[in-house]
Formats: structure tokens, C-alpha cells, sequence
């Protein structure tokens, strides 16, 4: 199929008298990383949630695949090939890290064994081999982080969202990181992630979209964008 | 064979043998008590313990199996066919009841699960077609295993039917967790948001698991009333007995397969010697003892009983090692 | 002022740290860094209470504080800014502030408060707001408002940066040396490390639940070892 | 089987399952004294006490054999109770099963000495369904609700016959099986007596406010309101007709709560007018010799005065203590042929009966209630007129005046 | 006309007491997020303290509220010391079970000091007073539990969200480790927390000698209702649960007119609309 894997129409998100997102056009094209950035609050973890099903939108239009998905529901999204992880991260306490890979593997392989073995090369690409058989509850902050990732990648999702992934790592853990992201496109995932730490986006994405107070107020290339007065006020603070 | 395995043979050879090392009317009586609630806890505990769905209302579901096969067996019905009925009523019931229900969350959920099974209770006790305040009273046949009626005399077929419905109870509980819907369940009990996300449909598994459990309770009630002979609302649909399940459940180990028939064991045991050793003053001592024993036990260990055990044998181990520990010392095998 | 010996941590058989000398002096700014999972959040925890260590001793203001509850720790004016920022979300940021300052009395608090909107004046703005609907940065900035209420002698910050914009980013750190230039005394864990290291006097870096090395900041932001292992350079 | 040749010195072992425990461990405490009591009268030489077996030790019957009572504790659980008497019989080797208070344990417990074949004898539980079962082994010794019923209608007539104006009849009742049971035979017996029902409010035992349902009452205005309610109930209702200013001409109400010593002592003279039905009291104890002297020894045992729960049990365990006597063993059959073959004069028991005698359905065709009204703070006797002690007040209101 | 109007009165001043057995529940609901099955044996034994202060000491049941409070507060305080603190941070579970065996308890031991005997208070002094407005009736017992009940929820609402150390439990119940941080002794505020329910508890437990029974059970009506109505005004909202103790109320009352049997059910109904409409409850803010 052809157009664009995922395209987001006028999409606004109310809560009580706050516009969270506010009709926000833009879409991401197949095989592509786009980052979603701007600044605390302007509404990107909302709008996450609503390709991914989680929230339901006020009002616009949410086209994936080809399909008109608005107002989906969150397994729906993951069946249809949408991966997400959460910003505060949501493992499944209780299993152990290879348990919450085989869970999410289910979702494609209905026979245990299938989506065992599958989990196991999901955590080796993911690169949690070393915690696979810790508790998830154990882990740090990071650790789980990746195993959100993991967990995501475990459904084969079509499109990646990875909201802040890779904070709270060591500029040389980062790159490690970023390292994986750029494995799992190359396998022909479509990634869209939030990310604050610029010099992790600024490399590696095609396409960078900039949302404050819930509007888009840029989008382009990462050399456009960071250049662009309204991002550097907004979200910057002073150009790069 | 897996530890597992091992485990569950040797449990089932333990409660196959006790009858016939503990014999006389009231330690079978004490046996298949705990069969029964062990069943109905057992399906509690595959809700309230795997799913995280905790339910005070289970009662319920015993209550339906209990109704149903009593007016069934009044009508005439084999007391096996009349159960066999009410199973998927009750998994229908706690499907219909689960549907609005499972919107709400944590204790909202779990007060709502009061709420219907009261209402219920209520409306069986004003019903003039279920019984009301008097209840029913069954039949008193043959005995046959046909009948599901033995000999008041010898209660060890009661025993081993109790003991086969628990089985099957087992078995079927297993066969749930063993499989993906095992897994979903326990990942929609940690987070119902993260469960969705990778694409389980949460309301769907949550009324299988719902279904499931009320059915495995609705077996307990069947059976229960085809022993009694008797349902009334209190003894069938009480909020007794749903916080009874919850509590058998909690005090074996809420979440663990073994768990809710250890918790039924204990707390009929407890109860009965309590009410033969202490009654009869009308001074309840015996329900003086009985509560604080399960504040003594949950305050010792939250996790219950099995969890105690588990120390207990983790204090041997160590205990062990030490005593070991210089000869290892000495060829320097510590690391 | 804060002093650590012999430090051992660990989670019910998991070992978080493994013998940690450290010493903070008054009026300084320490940066604590390390990899992912080295033992940072630990050793913050273990000094302000919230994890009882096995083994060792935590000294503040030459008293043992390694086995006060934590808020004993937090009355005697060494406060933590915990992990994940830990705000009373069904509080106000009023109340998430005055919080803070608990155990002051009223005038402190008035002029702490006063002192905290100054540095971050937005909050002023959303002082009626429940903090729990703030967004992350206001999130972090409630945080470190509520901690300074309580005018801490040694304030203790776990990744202060994490998942804040880098407007917000920078602007907190201009806060830190704020705060620092104002007395107070700092024991900074972040993985921002450039920044970290540029604010802090001395800097220890922590590896698998050990220090592995420290020194003045400067110093070790140009050792070669730090670079390779931590900037990715 | 060390129970069926019980000869000289073995003792005759049989079973007392009451409550115990729980909320109605007071009654069933007050049960089981009256049955210690009667076994105490058989065992040992009570030459003053006019009654069958007092005088002389153990059954003659059986070569001067003890009673041995064996008490269980049904906490007033049906399921519980039921479970008991399969101990008390198969372990205990009872002879016979003397129980359980209320009606609904009284209900599995005796079919489970049905199903065991043993003689199950019931001393206070009035549901008149007990004995529509068509048990073999079954026996009540006490009234049923009917027959109270009708000695409470009968009052009424005879209070018409007096030129009381008595139009129509009101039922209060609590929402469980001794309520329900007791609202029907009321309604049936004013239907076949021609008095009009306008109105019948079953109310939730466990609510925690009646004023809407008396409410309810108050705009049919009854002549009598009948009443079925516990302790607990019966205290609320009085006070919620205080409260509400509402006083019905007459209440009457079928024991229980309403018998309850709490009930005078935590009203009182808000109790004062109250009718009920009762099966025994302490003036007619007053008025039968025997009747006199068993509640002076229970007196002195117990250091409380006989109540109708304790003197139903003590009848109950000295009616079955005959018909072992007569049956001259503890054959189970052979009790409860004799039992069958019972026949009691009412002067040899302490009850204001004709005696006892069971029809074939177990039930004492002998047994009968009286109606009695709380005065001044205790209950007199009111009505029939050769048991009475005093004229009743009416409308009750003026009692408390 | 004038019978519903009644009706609707009386379902008011029921619901009054509602909401004032439901204030304690709800407190330690909101701080420490533990459903107390043993809160109708705390008001048990509450009307059990009002009822020997008037049968040992004379005291008219009005004049039993400090003590009951304060009694009760003392046995909150050992509730939380002997047993629920010491499941504090396991399974939400584990500690509904403690409460649960407290319940059991406290009845056993009601039972057991006490007997099972009903306990009145044969005429109080509020039993004297009565109104009556326009042919609608209000009892005096009634009247003053309706207003104790406004009193003992305002008094507790303006603790929580109005003081320093209402504010201090509160946040301890939000967070005890971060609370900690702040200088806050977390088993000191819920111990505080405790003590002020069983203050209410108390306070409760002797209104209502005004016009119930104490007995070992006498708790158990009020308990499950209370659980209700909690959940119906939103856990741990204050006055959520005393609007939704007057709504209960109301509907009961009216119910009881038409369909006395059904009372009980009609409010759980109720209770269910609202709350399958609305998850968190009528104030409830998750
Ligand atoms: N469930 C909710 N109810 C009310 N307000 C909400 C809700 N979820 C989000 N918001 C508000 O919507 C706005 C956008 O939030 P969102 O989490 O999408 O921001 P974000 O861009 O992801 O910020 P950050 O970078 O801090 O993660 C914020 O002001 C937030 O407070
Ligand atoms: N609650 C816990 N239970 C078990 N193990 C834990 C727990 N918290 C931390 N650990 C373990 O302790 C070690 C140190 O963790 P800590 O959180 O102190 O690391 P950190 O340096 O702060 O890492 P990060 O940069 O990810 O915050 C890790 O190995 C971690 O797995
Ligand atoms: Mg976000
Ligand atoms: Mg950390």
C-alpha cells in the first residue's frame, strides 16, 4: 500500500478547558523516524495517546494504514500495528522481564512456545538479554525504559512510538540506544518519538514536528527546525 | 517432570489419603468443607488474585449454583445435570455483571461487586419464585452417586465427588493460566494501559476470566447445596461468604494456584475447633480467636500462608548452610 | 558537612553499592555521575533515609544520621529531591510548597515562599493549580521549590533534567547556581554530564556501585576515561 | 453400638443443638437451662416436683438410667446445624436430637436426623411449615404460629364481643422466614375469621430506619397491627411510632423480640400496651403447682427467673425422657413409636396446655399459646380468661397513662 | 401527599446519619487507602460506651459524645498500632483482610465482655423533643443526629483541607516517602488519622444511642451502608459522602413507602447508576 503509514488531520484533544492538542495536521511517512518535540506540556504524550488509542480525540481525523482509525481503541491499534511506550513507564510489574515480552508476543503468535522464542530474540535485539529473567518491577528507571521498547517491538508493530526513551542515559548510553532505534527502522518500522535531548534527535531523524501549547508551530527537517525563531523561543531557549 | 508437576502429585495424593487417615463424621465434614470453599476460593482467587479484579460479591455465583441446582433437582433434574446448568449461567451472569462493572477500577469496582450481589440477595429473599426468606429445602432420595446423595454414615463419597469437582476446578483454572489467557490476565491486573497497548483486549479478558471464576464458584454452590440439602438466602447469597472467599484466597496466598484451597483448609479447620472447643459459654470465644488469627496471620506475613511456609523453609536453608559452613570453608567453595 | 563511609546497599540480595566513601563540604556543589543503574539514586536514598543501608556510616554536620528515619534526615536540613519528582498531585502547588517548608515557622515560610516565586514565577501564577496536571517542567520546578521551602543546609537532586525541555533544562541549572551562590550546599545526580560537570566544584563518578574515580569537576570532564566511558566522546 | 443395650447404670446420651453462639446465644443459652433443668429432674430424686419422672433417679423405663445431654452449637447457621447433627450422631451416638430454636435450623437439622434416623424432637420453633414436610421422625412439642394465630384472634373476638370496635388488621413484619411464615397464617386466619388485611409491610431486618414503613401503617390506620420482628427491630419500631406520634389501638405481636427482657428494660414504659403471644409465663407458672416449684429450682440454679424459651426446652426433653421410659430403650424406632404413643395430661407439664399428644404429623395437638400485655412494665396474661390475671388495656395508649 | 412528604424528611435525617457513619470510613479511605470492614464495630462500640455512660453514670447520651470520642479515637489509635499499621505498603489486599479480622474480632469481643443482649438507652433526653411542621413530624433523636452529623463532617472536611496537619495527613496518604522528605512523619499522621475517624466513629456511635440499640451486630446496618455511600460520593471525599449519605436517604426513605422490602436494594441501584455514569463517584476526583 501506498501514502503515508499514519496521517493526523486537525486532531484536537480537550480536557476540561485545556486544549492538550489543537488541531494538529501532519503525517509520517512509511520507513521514516520523526520526532516530536517542544516544550513540558505542549501536548505530545496526548497525542501519542491518541494514535495509539489511549485517549479518545475532541475532534479530527486520525488516518492509519490507509484506514480512518479516529477514536480507536488502544488493542485495536496495537492489532493494527502500533507500538507505543509510556513517558512514566508501565511494565508489568509482577513478570519478569522475558514474561512481559512473551505477553506483548502473544498478541501475534497465539502458541506459547511461538511467542516465547520470539520474546527471546526481541529481548537480544532489544538489548535486555542481561535482565531478561529480573523481576520488570526491579529494574531502574533506564532498564525498564528499554524494555518499554521492547515490549513494543515484541507486538511487530508498523509504526514505533517511543516517547522519551532515551532520557536519563549517558550521552554514550544514548548512543547505544540510538543505535537500536536505527536497527529497528532499518527493519522496516516506521518510528515517531518524542525526545528532549537534541543532540539524539537532531541526528537521527528525517523530520522533526514542533508543538506548543498543544498547535504545531513547526515541522521540517531537524536543520530547518532548530533554526526556526518560534522553536528556538519556545522550546530551545537559544539556537544550537 | 516439572517441580510443578511433583508438587501437584503429591498434593493430590495428600488429599486423597486424608480421609482415610483422618476418619469420623467430623473430620469428613471438615474435608469436604474445604473442598467446597477451596473450589469457590479457587475461582475467587482466578479474579480476584490473577486478574486483580477483586470481588466482594461472589457469593453470587454460588448463590447461582446453589439456586439453580436446587430448584432444578425440586423439578425432578439429576443433581449432575442441574450443576452442569448452572455453570454457564453463572459465567453468563458474571459476563452480564462484568460488562458495566469492570468500568470501574479498584475499590469502585470492587464495592459495585457488593452492590449487585446484595441487590441480588434481596430480591431472591422477596421473590416468592425463588424461595424467599425460606430458602429451599432439597429432596431426601436414594443415595446414589446418581443421586448425589450418599449415607449420612460414612461421608467419604461426598469427599471424593468433592474432591473430583476440585479437581476439575484445578484443572480448568490451570489450563486458563497456562495459556496466553494466563498471561493477559496477570499483565491486565499490573497495568490495564499497558495491557491495551500491546493489544490485549482488556474488557474482553477480564469478563473471560470473570465467566470462568463465577462458573468455578457456581460449582462449589451446586455441590454445596446437593450436601446441605438446603439453600436460603443468607447461607447461599451472603456477604459472609463472598468476604469468606476473599479471605480464604488472601490467607493461603492471593494469586497463587495452591493458595485459596490452603486458606479454605485452615479456616474451616480453625472455625470448626474453635466452635467445638470454645462455643457454648454464648460468650463467642470462638469468633474472639478466629479474628485474631487472621490479624495475627496477615500482620505476620501479608503475603499468607504459603508465603510463611516459604520463609519457614528459607530459615531452614540458611540455617542449614551455616551449619555447613566450615567444611566449605575449608576448601574454599564460599564465594 | 555530609560525610560517607563504607556505604553497602542493597535490595533484598541485589547489590546497589558496594563501599562508597564520599564527603560533601559546606558551601559546594558535588555532582555525582555514573552509568545507568550504578548506584546514584541509591546513594541518595540510602543518605536522606529512604533506603537503610547494610553496612557503613552516613555522617551530617558531624552526627550519625545512617539509621534516622528519613524524616528525622529532612528535619535536620539535609533534603532530597527525589527520583520522579514525588509532588503531591492532589494538592495545589501552594500546598505542595508550603509543604516543604512543614516545619518552618509561619514568617519562614512567608518569606521562603516569597523566595521561591521570585526564582520561579510561574509558580506564583499557578499557585492554585493541582499539581498533579502541571506539565513535567513545572512539575520539576514545584519540586525544587518545595524543597528549597524548607531552606535546606544540604540539598540533594536526583536528575533534576530528565524529560524537561532544554529551555526549562537550562534554566534550571541556572537555578542551581543560584541557589548555590546563595550558601546552600549541593549533591547533584545527572546524566546531563557536560552540564553537570561545568556547574559542580568536585565530582565523583560511580560505576557498578563503586566510586571509580573523583576529583575537581573540571578535571575529570577532561580525562580521558570520563569522556570515552560517559561523553561518548 | 455401645448405645442399644443400655441397661442398668449406661447412661441415655442425647443431643441439645442450639445456638450457642452468634447473635442468638442468649435465647439459646436460655434453652439450654431449660433442658439441663429437666435432665437434672430426671437424673436425681425430685420427690416435691409433681411431675412425671421427677421422682426417684433416672428412667425407670431403663433400669434407672441417667440422661446424658450432649449440647452442639448451631450459631444459628441452617448449614452448620445440619453438620452437627451428623457428629452428634455418628460420633456421638445420640439417641435422639432435642433443637434447634429457630425454625430454619430446626429445618436441615431435622432432615438430617431423618436421613440418620433418629428422633428429632423441636421445643420452640413456631413455623408451621416444619411439620407439613411429612417427616417420620419429626416432633414439635411447642405451638406453631397458626395456633397462636388463633388464640390471638380469639382474643380479638372476645375484646369485640366486649364492643371494642376491631374493623381491620394491619401486619408488620421482618423480611426473613419467621416473619414471612407468621404474616401468612395471620392473613389466612383473618381471612377465614372475615377481618380485612388493608395492610402488610414486610421490612428489611438490617435497615437501619423503619419511619417510611411505619409510615405506610399509619395511612391505613388499622384497628390491631400484628407484628413479627427480633429484639433489635421490635425497640426501633416502638420508638419510631413514638417518634411519629402514631399509636395503633392495639399491638400484637408474635413473641420473640417483643419477649426479649432487653425489650421492657430498654424501653420502658414506651413498652408499656405492647400485646403478645406466648407459651408460657411466669404467671401461670404461678397458677400450676408443678409449673411453680420448676421455676423456683430454676431460679436457685441459674439466679434468673424461667423464661418461655427455657420452659419449652424443659418440656421438650421431659416429653422425650417419657417416651424412652415407655419405649424401655433407645432403639431409635422404638422412641419414636413411643413418642407417637405419647400421651401426656396438661397438668403433668408446666405448660398452660391440654397436654401432649402428636398427630401424625408430629406436631403436639395439645400445645396452645396465651396473649399477654406489658403492663406497668411486665407482661400479664389477658387472655383466655380462665389463665388471665388481669383485664387488658385498650386502646393500648391508655397504658401508659 | 402529606405521607411522602414525610417520607422524604424522614429519608433525610437517615441520610444525615448516614453520612456522619461515613465520615470516618471515608477519612481512612482518603489517607490511607484501606476500605475498614471494621468501621461498624468501631461505631458498635461506640454506642456501647454511650450506653455505659448512661447506665453506669447517668449520663443522657448527648453528654456521652466526648467520651464515646475519645474512646473510640483510643481504640482507632490501637487498631492502627496493633495491627493495620503493621501492613502498611503490602498488598492493598493483605490490609482489607487485617480490618476484616478486626471486624471479627471486635463483635467476638462485644460479645463476649457484653453478652449478646440488646442494649437501650430507655429514654433519652432528645427522645422529649418533637416538631411538627405542617402535619410532617420530626422526632427529636433524629434531628439532633442531623445536625451532628453536619457538625462532625464539617469539623473533619475543615481539619483535612483547611489546617497545616489536615494538610500534612493528607499528603502522607498521597505519598508517604516523599512526605517523609519533608520533615513528615508518615505512622505519626496515620496514626492521627486513625485516631481522628475513631473520633468521628465515636461521636457517631453515641448520636445514634439517641435512638437505636447497642448489641454486638449493632454496627453491621451501618457499615455496609457507610461502604456505599463512600464509594457513591467519591472514596475519600468528604463531602461527597455527605451528599450522598442524604441522597441514600432520600431514596430510602421514599422507597420505603412504596416498597419496604426494597429499600436497601434500591439505594445500591441508585448507587450503581450513578457510579457506572460517573467511576469516580459524585465528588471523586480518580
Ligand atoms: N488526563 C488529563 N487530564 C487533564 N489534563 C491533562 C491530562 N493529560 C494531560 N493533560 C494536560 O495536557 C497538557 C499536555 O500534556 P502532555 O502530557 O501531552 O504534554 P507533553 O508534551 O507530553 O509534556 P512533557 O514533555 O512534559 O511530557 C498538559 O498541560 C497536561 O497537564
Ligand atoms: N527497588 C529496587 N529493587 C531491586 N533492585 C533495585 C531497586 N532499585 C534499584 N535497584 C538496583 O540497584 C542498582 C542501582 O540502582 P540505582 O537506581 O541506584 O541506579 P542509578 O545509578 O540511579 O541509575 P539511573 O541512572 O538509571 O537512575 C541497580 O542495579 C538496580 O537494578
Ligand atoms: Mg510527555
Ligand atoms: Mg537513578
Amino acid at each position: 500500500m501506498s501514502g503515508p503509514l499514519l496521517k493526523i488531520d486537525d486532531l484536537s484533544c480537550r480536557f476540561g478547558g485545556l486544549w492538550a492538542n489543537r488541531e494538529v495536521t501532519f503525517q509520517v511517512e512509511r520507513g521514516g523516524i520523526v520526532g516530536l518535540i517542544g516544550p513540558n506540556g505542549a501536548g505530545k504524550s496526548t497525542l501519542f495517546s491518541m494514535v495509539a488509542g489511549a485517549q479518545r480525540p475532541t475532534a479530527g481525523r486520525l488516518t492509519f494504514d490507509g484506514r480512518d482509525v479516529t477514536g480507536w481503541a488502544a488493542h485495536e491499534a496495537a492489532r493494527a500495528g502500533v507500538g507505543r511506550t509510556f513517558q512514566l513507564m508501565r511494565v508489568f510489574g509482577s513478570m519478569t522481564v522475558l514474561e512481559n515480552l512473551t505477553t506483548a508476543a502473544f498478541v501475534r503468535r497465539p502458541r506459547p512456545r511461538d511467542a516465547r522464542r520470539y520474546a527471546r530474540q526481541v529481548a537480544d535485539v532489544a538489548g535486555l538479554g542481561p535482565v531478561v529473567d529480573l523481576p520488570a518491577a526491579s529494574l531502574t528507571a533506564a532498564w525498564k525504559k528499554r524494555l518499554e521498547m521492547g515490549r513494543a517491538l515484541a507486538t511487530e508493530p508498523k509504526l514505533l512510538l517511543l516517547d522519551e526513551v532515551l532520557s536519563g542515559l549517558t550521552p554514550t548510553e544514548a548512543r547505544e540506544a540510538v543505535e537500536i532505534v536505527r536497527d529497528v527502522n532499518r527493519t522496516g518500522v516506521t518510528i515517531l518519538m518524542v525526545e528532549h535531548v537534541m543532540e539524539v534527535i537532531m541526528p537521527l531523524c528525517d523530520q522533526l514536528v514542533v508543538l506548543h501549547y498543544g498547535q504545531k508551530i513547526s515541522e521540517g527537517p531537524p536543520e530547518h527546525v532548530a533554526n526556526d525563531p518560534a522553536v528556538v523561543e519556545a522550546y530551545l531557549g537559544r539556537a544550537l | 517432570m516439572s517441580p510443578r508437576v511433583i508438587r501437584a502429585a503429591l498434593i493430590v495424593a495428600a488429599l486423597a489419603a486424608y480421609p482415610m487417615v483422618f476418619t469420623g463424621s467430623a473430620a469428613h465434614n471438615i474435608g469436604i468443607l474445604a473442598l467446597t470453599f477451596g473450589i469457590a476460593a479457587t475461582g475467587w482467587n482466578l479474579l480476584g488474585g490473577y486478574a486483580g479484579q477483586v470481588s466482594f460479591g461472589h457469593a453470587l455465583y454460588f448463590g447461582t449454583g446453589a439456586y439453580t441446582t436446587a430448584l432444578l433437582v425440586r423439578d425432578g433434574w439429576s443433581p449432575w445435570l442441574s450443576i452442569a446448568v448452572s455453570l454457564p449461567l453463572a459465567a453468563l451472569i458474571a459476563a452480564v455483571v462484568g460488562y458495566p462493572c469492570f468500568r470501574l477500577r479498584h475499590h469502585y469496582y470492587s464495592i459495585a461487586t457488593i452492590a449487585v450481589a446484595e441487590i441480588v440477595f434481596i430480591l431472591v429473599t422477596n421473590l416468592p419464585g425463588l424461595g424467599q426468606a425460606s430458602g429451599w429445602e432439597l429432596p431426601v432420595v436414594e443415595p446414589s452417586l446418581a443421586n448425589l446423595q450418599f449415607s449420612l454414615l460414612d461421608k467419604r463419597p461426598y469427599y471424593y465427588v468433592a474432591l473430583g469437582f476440585f479437581g476439575l476446578a484445578a484443572v480448568a483454572v490451570w489450563l486458563f493460566l497456562g495459556g496466553r489467557a494466563g498471561s493477559y490476565v496477570r499483565a491486565i491486573r499490573d497495568d490495564q494501559a499497558a495491557a491495551a497497548a500491546v493489544g490485549i483486549n482488556v474488557r474482553r479478558y477480564k469478563l473471560a476470566a470473570a465467566a470462568l471464576s463465577g462458573a468455578i464458584t457456581a460449582l462449589a454452590g451446586g455441590f454445596y447445596v446437593m450436601y446441605v440439602l438446603f439453600v436460603d438466602p443468607p447461607s447461599g447469597l451472603g456477604l459472609d461468604l463472598s468476604v469468606s472467599f476473599t479471605l480464604m484466597a488472601v490467607l493461603g496466598g492471593v494469586g497463587r494456584f495452591w493458595g485459596p484451597l490452603l486458606g479454605a483448609w485452615v479456616l474451616v479447620f480453625v472455625q470448626d475447633a474453635t466452635r467445638q472447643e470454645f462455643s457454648g459459654s454464648g460468650r463467642s470465644v470462638d469468633l474472639l480467636l478466629y479474628g485474631a488469627l487472621i490479624v495475627l496471620v496477615s500482620v505476620t506475613e501479608p503475603g499468607g500462608l504459603l508465603a510463611i511456609g516459604r520463609r519457614a523453609r528459607a530459615a531452614v536453608a540458611r540455617w542449614l548452610t551455616r551449619a555447613r559452613r566450615p567444611a566449605r570453608d575449608k576448601t574454599g567453595a564460599m564465594p | 558537612m555530609l560525610g560517607v563511609a563504607d556505604l553497602h546497599v542493597d535490595y533484598g540480595g541485589v547489590v546497589a553499592l558496594r563501599g562508597v566513601d564520599l564527603r560533601v563540604d559546606q558551601g559546594e556543589l558535588v555532582a555525582l555521575v555514573g552509568a545507568n543503574g550504578a548506584g546514584k539514586s541509591t546513594l541518595l536514598k540510602a543518605v536522606s533515609g529512604l533506603h537503610r543501608p547494610v553496612r557503613g556510616t552516613v555522617t551530617f554536620l558531624g552526627e550519625e544520621i545512617g539509621d534516622l528515619p528519613a524524616f528525622r534526615i529532612a528535619r535536620r536540613g539535609a533534603v532530597l529531591v527525589p527520583e520522579g519528582r514525588r509532588l503531591f498531585g492532589q494538592q495545589s502547588v501552594l500546598q505542595n510548597l508550603l509543604l516543604g517548608g512543614y516545619h518552618r515557622t509561619e514568617v519562614e515560610r512567608e518569606a521562603e515562599l516569597t523566595r521561591v516565586y521570585e526564582l520561579f514565577p510561574v509558580l506564583a501564577e499557578r499557585s492554585g493549580q493541582r499539581a498533579g496536571t502541571l506539565s513535567g517542567g513545572e512539575q520539576q520546578m514545584v519540586a525544587l521549590g518545595r524543597a528549597l521551602m524548607s531552606r535546606p543546609k544540604l540539598l540533594m537532586l536526583d536528575e533534576p533534567s530528565l524529560g524537561i525541555s532544554p529551555k526549562f533544562t537550562r534554566m534550571i541549572f541556572e537555578v542551581l547556581a543560584e541557589i548555590r551562590r546563595s550558601g546552600t550546599t549541593v549533591l547533584l545526580v545527572e546524566q546531563n554530564l557536560r552540564a553537570a560537570l561545568e556547574l559542580a566544584d568536585r565530582a565523583y563518578v560511580l560505576q557498578t556501585g563503586r566510586v571509580v574515580m573523583s576529583g575537581p569537576a573540571d578535571e575529570l570532564a577532561g580525562s580521558d576515561e570520563v569522556r570515552r566511558s560517559y561523553l561518548g566522546l | 453400638g455401645d448405645g442399644d443395650e443400655a441397661g442398668a447404670g449406661t447412661e441415655v446420651r442425647l443431643a441439645g443443638l442450639w445456638p450457642l453462639s452468634g447473635p442468638n446465644a442468649t435465647q439459646g443459652t436460655d434453652v439450654l437451662h431449660g433442658a439441663e433443668l429437666a435432665v437434672d429432674i430426671v437424673n436425681n430424686d425430685h420427690p416435691g416436683v409433681d411431675l412425671p419422672l421427677a421422682p426417684g433417679a433416672g428412667l425407670p423405663g431403663l433400669g434407672g438410667a441417667p440422661i446424658k445431654l450432649i449440647t452442639g452449637d448451631t450459631q444459628g447457621k441452617p448449614e452448620v446445624g445440619a453438620g452437627e447433627v451428623d457428629r452428634l450422631v455418628t460420633t456421638e451416638k445420640v439417641a435422639a436430637v432435642i433443637g434447634s430454636y429457630q425454625s430454619g435450623v430446626t429445618l436441615t437439622a431435622s432432615q438430617r436426623a431423618e436421613r440418620l434416623g433418629v428422633p428429632f424432637v423441636n421445643e420452640a420453633s413456631s413455623s408451621v411449615a416444619l411439620t407439613e414436610r411429612g417427616l417420620k421422625w419429626f416432633f414439635r412439642t411447642g405451638p406453631t404460629d397458626e395456633t397462636f394465630a388463633r388464640s390471638m384472634f380469639d382474643y380479638l373476638r372476645a375484646r369485640q364481643a366486649k364492643g371494642e370496635r376491631i374493623g381491620t388488621v394491619g401486619v408488620f413484619h421482618s423480611n426473613d422466614q419467621f416473619g414471612n411464615d407468621g404474616a401468612g397464617v395471620t392473613e389466612k386466619v383473618a381471612a377465614e375469621i372475615g377481618l380485612p388485611v388493608v395492610v402488610n409491610v414486610a421490612f428489611d431486618p438490617t435497615a437501619a430506619d423503619l419511619a417510611s414503613q411505619v409510615t405506610q401503617v399509619r395511612a391505613k390506620n388499622p384497628d390491631v397491627l400484628f407484628v413479627l420482628a427480633y429484639t433489635d427491630a421490635a425497640i426501633k419500631l416502638m420508638k419510631t411510632l413514638d417518634q411519629l406520634a402514631y399509636h395503633p389501638p392495639a399491638l400484637l405481636a408474635y413473641g420473640t423480640g417483643f419477649a426479649d427482657p432487653a425489650f421492657a428494660s430498654g424501653l420502658g414504659e414506651l413498652a408499656d400496651g405492647v400485646s403478645t403471644r406466648a407459651a408460657w409465663s411466669g404467671e401461670i407458672a404461678a397458677k400450676r403447682p408443678a409449673a411453680k416449684t420448676v421455676a423456683e429450682l430454676f431460679q436457685q440454679r441459674y439466679g434468673a427467673p424461667m423464661t418461655e424459651n427455657s420452659a419449652r426446652a424443659f418440656t421438650a426433653v421431659l416429653a422425650l425422657a417419657q417416651a424412652i421410659d415407655a419405649a424401655g430403650s433407645v432403639e431409635p424406632a422404638a422412641v419414636r413409636d413411643a413418642l407417637r404413643a405419647l400421651d401426656v395430661p396438661g397438668e403433668k407439664t408446666i405448660m398452660p396446655w391440654t397436654g401432649i399428644r402428636f398427630d401424625g404429623k408430629g406436631q403436639n395437638t395439645g400445645a396452645a399459646g396465651v396473649v399477654e400485655q406489658m403492663l406497668d412494665g411486665r407482661y400479664r396474661v389477658v387472655h383466655p380468661a380462665d389463665l388471665a390475671s388481669t383485664e387488658a388495656v385498650w386502646p393500648m395508649i391508655r397504658a401508659r397513662q | 401527599m402529606n405521607d411522602l412528604l414525610q417520607s422524604v424528611v424522614n429519608g433525610l435525617l437517615i441520610g444525615a446519619v448516614l453520612a456522619l457513619v461515613a465520615v470516618g470510613l471515608t477519612l481512612i479511605y482518603g489517607v490511607m487507602d484501606v476500605i475498614n470492614f471494621a468501621h461498624g464495630e468501631m461505631v458498635m462500640l461506640g454506642m456501647y460506651t454511650s450506653f455505659f455512660a448512661w447506665s453506669l453514670l447517668g449520663l443522657d447520651p448527648l453528654l456521652s459524645i466526648p467520651l464515646a470520642g475519645v474512646s473510640i479515637a483510643l481504640t482507632g489509635a490501637l487498631m492502627y498500632v496493633g495491627a493495620v499499621g503493621r501492613v502498611l505498603g503490602s498488598s492493598p489486599l493483605a490490609q482489607v483482610i487485617v480490618t476484616f479480622g478486626l471486624q471479627v474480632f471486635l463483635r467476638g469481643l462485644a460479645q463476649f465482655l457484653w453478652t449478646p443482649n440488646t442494649r437501650t438507652v430507655p429514654r433519652p433526653w432528645a427522645v422529649g423533643l418533637r416538631w411538627e411542621i405542617g402535619g410532617v413530624v420530626i422526632g427529636g433523636p433524629q434531628a439532633i443526629m442531623a445536625v451532628g452529623a453536619l457538625v462532625a463532617t464539617g469539623a473533619v472536611a475543615f481539619f483535612m483541607n483547611r489546617t497545616r496537619l489536615g494538610g500534612a495527613v493528607r499528603a502522607a496518604g498521597e505519598d508517604p516517602a516523599a512526605a517523609s522528605l519533608m520533615g513528615i512523619d508518615p505512622r505519626r499522621m496515620y496514626a492521627l488519622c486513625w485516631v481522628i475517624a475513631g473520633f468521628a466513629t465515636g461521636v457517631a456511635g453515641a448520636l445514634l444511642m439517641n435512638s437505636y440499640s447497642a448489641s454486638p451486630t449493632a454496627g453491621v446496618s451501618f457499615a455496609l451502608m457507610a461502604f456505599v455511600v463512600v464509594a457513591f460520593g467519591g472514596f475519600g471525599s468528604i463531602t461527597g459522602a455527605a451528599l450522598a449519605g442524604l441522597l441514600v436517604g432520600v431514596a430510602q426513605g421514599v422507597v420505603g413507602l412504596y416498597a419496604p422490602s426494597y429499600t436497601l436494594a434500591v439505594a445500591l441501584a441508585l448507587y450503581l447508576v450513578v457510579v457506572l455514569v460517573r467511576p469516580q463517584g459524585l465528588l471523586g476526583t480518580r
